[in-house]
């Protein structure tokens, strides 16, 4: 990375924000590293780089855009907070899904790589096989081994409901979109083997196979209002349970 | 035998820090690449130690605690400690189903199981001054 | 972490989650004992599913049940026992008298 | 505030204890019940300041790493300190991407991070003596 001077950048800056848009890619270009550094410090949430790059880039066009030379400041004294910020507000936004999910991957990652190492390698696997075999730290596996997530096996079911059951397994990489509070206790089978019928019926068709309430009103012979309505209602007793 | 790492944890004998002593001295283990029968070992026999300073060592009131972790090559050494009431004798008490407290449905296995835990335990104690219970166990390096 | 109840026919069952270690146990009591105030049973089955420890604590607490259950003449039993736990009850003796069974029909067909 | 529950560890300064501090903090910052999202900021942050013992206050030799963390009703007091080189100017070294090693890759973000990831950063240091980096997270109870 080639590093203008801080008076070289400095010009930039001036000129990008005198509207100069060859200065502004420029001035962009030279500090993306900045971006990159603190993107790495969001290692451990779940999300792609890449993903996080863009979002911290925007970080950075925001501060590019606000930054004010009266401010007694280095640009990157600024522009730091701001990326991260940015960031953050994503996490926040997209979060407990996000986290929850990766936890409760490290679970079933665990569970599913120890079985396999225990059949390659005829006994038990140790703690740096399994790690390497996840690609987690082992003292991050010494927690996801802590009992608060209940060890599921990949071959349970996660819910059968008049049709294939769908298994653990099958979930490991799908996109649900859960309601965002309660996503992040991991004990749903138990929540959902606790519904009636109907109730189940609708939160799998919403949540597990992403229906949107018109088409879960016409598999099911009920208006979308009521689909609706009972949704929320199913969500809030599932969330009282999972709290209690 | 080299000391290839060490740490010393200091916390109050509140019941809530059982689980949290269990995830730490097994975090710490893992870097002598155990499996994970032998971190549940070293984990039930770190609880039984820690339990027993807390209802024994300090009766339920509030003492700390301190857990010593030496890793070296192929085993690790865990000292528990407190500085409570202390052992009278300590030959008794580390008989099978002996408890100093039947009443609080105590079954007197914690020694027993720390020992078939582990691969040594040693203890010494001072009546009026606290506990250490020092463990030993043999982590065989796998490959 | 926690303890939650389930009847299935005239078997109450407790079925814990977390490990069993002298903090949980003291909760787990707590709220049996509460739950057993409001509606007496004399057979208990403890679900062991999502427990993955346990120590002299989680001994003691079963013995105390068995002791107290005996005394109105019904039983306590067990399921779905994992490795560490099934390696506590052996070593503490536990099989001799708390049966442990594969699920609940076969502990209600057999307490 | 009243004092929930305390705990203090001192390990030694080798980078592979970092990943062991951060679980340590983790497990402990649990009982307050934070979101995943709060525990990997503190994660964050703790990795931060245990690097920059490692290779600011040891420079690399080894020496004795004190973590020690106070749960508060609705607050996490983390204490993080070494016995090394100590901070010449510390108003400086906050600085963003002031750093005294370019030559090692480091960009100077470290107590940037802690910052922006914890809600208040203290930093107490004497050079010859040491340096400890307090810092605060507020975690409220959800229910
Ligand atoms: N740290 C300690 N301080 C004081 N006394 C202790 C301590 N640890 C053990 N003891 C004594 O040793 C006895 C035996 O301990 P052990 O752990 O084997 O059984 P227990 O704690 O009584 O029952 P269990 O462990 O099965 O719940 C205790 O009853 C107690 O009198
Ligand atoms: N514990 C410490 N002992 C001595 N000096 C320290 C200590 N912590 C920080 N410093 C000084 O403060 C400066 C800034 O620290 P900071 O963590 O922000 O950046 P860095 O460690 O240099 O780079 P980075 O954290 O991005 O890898 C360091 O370069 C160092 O000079
Ligand atoms: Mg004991
Ligand atoms: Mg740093």
């Amino acid at each position: 990375m080639t590093l203008k001077s801080s008076a070289g950048q400095l010009q930039l800056l001036k000129k990008a924000k005198e509207g100069d848009e060859e200065a502004k890619n420029e001035f962009v270009a030279l500090n993306l590293g900045l971006v990159w550094s603190v993107v790495k410090k969001f290692s451990n949430r779940g999300y792609e780089p890449e993903e996080l790059f863009q979002i911290g880039s925007v970080g950075l066009l925001k501060a590019i855009d606000k930054f004010d030379f009266t401010y007694n400041v280095k640009f990157s004294t600024y522009a730091i907070p701001m990326i991260i910020g940015e960031i953050k507000r994503f996490i926040r936004d997209n979060s407990p899904v996000k986290m929850a999910r990766s936890l409760r991957d490290l679970t079933i990652k665990i569970q599913s790589a120890k079985e396999k190492l225990l059949y390659e390698l005829n006994r038990e696997p140790t703690i740096i096989e399994l790690s390497e075999e996840i690609g987690v730290p082992p003292e991050e596996i010494v927690m996801g081994l802590e009992a608060i997530q209940p060890i599921v096996s990949l071959n349970d079911v996660a819910y059968q409901e008049d049709g294939a059951p769908i298994y653990y397994i099958d979930k490991l990489d799908d996109g649900e979109q859960l309601h965002s509070q309660w996503i992040e206790k991991i004990a749903v089978k138990e929540a959902l083997s606790r519904l009636d019928k109907l109730e189940r019926q609708i939160i799998i068709l919403r949540y597990f196979k992403e229906k949107s309430q018109t088409e879960v009103a016409k598999v099911l012979g009920i208006t979308q209002v009521q689909v609706s309505r009972l949704e929320k209602k199913i969500l809030t007793k599932i969330k009282n349970m999972l709290t209690q | 035998m080299e000391i290839l790492n060490e740490m010393t944890i200091d916390f109050l004998s509140k019941s809530q820090n059982e689980a949290f002593a269990r995830v730490v001295v097994a975090a710490f283990a893992s870097q002598l690449n155990p499996t994970l029968d032998e971190l549940a070992d070293i984990k039930t026999a770190v609880s039984e130690a820690v339990t027993n300073c807390i209802i024994h060592g300090y009766e339920n009131n509030l003492g700390t605690i301190r857990i010593k972790a030496i890793l070296r090559e192929n085993e690790i050494e865990i000292w528990v400690q407190d500085w409570g009431k202390g052992i009278e004798d300590i030959e008794k008490a580390r008989q099978p189903l002996w408890t100093s407290k039947p009443e609080l449905d105590r079954s007197g296995m914690g020694f027993t199981i720390m020992e078939n835990f582990m691969d040594r335990v040693e203890v010494e104690s001072t009546l009026g001054k606290g506990t250490i219970v020092k463990m030993y166990k043999t982590i065989k390096n796998k490959k | 972490m926690g303890v939650t109840f389930k009847v299935y026919n005239d078997i109450l069952i407790v079925n814990l989650k977390g490990e069993l270690d002298h903090h949980m146990v003291r909760i787990v009591n707590e709220k049996l004992d509460e739950y057993l105030m409001r509606q007496t049973f004399k057979k208990i089955l403890f679900n062991f599913k999502h427990v993955n420890f346990m120590d002299s604590s989680g001994v003691g607490m079963l013995i105390g049940r068995y002791k107290s259950f005996q005394k109105i003449g019904g039983k306590v039993g067990a399921v779905n026992l994992g490795k560490q736990v099934r390696r506590i009850f052996e070593i503490s003796g536990l099989f001799n008298i708390i049966p442990c069974y594969n699920d609940e029909i076969e502990a209600s067909e057999k307490m």
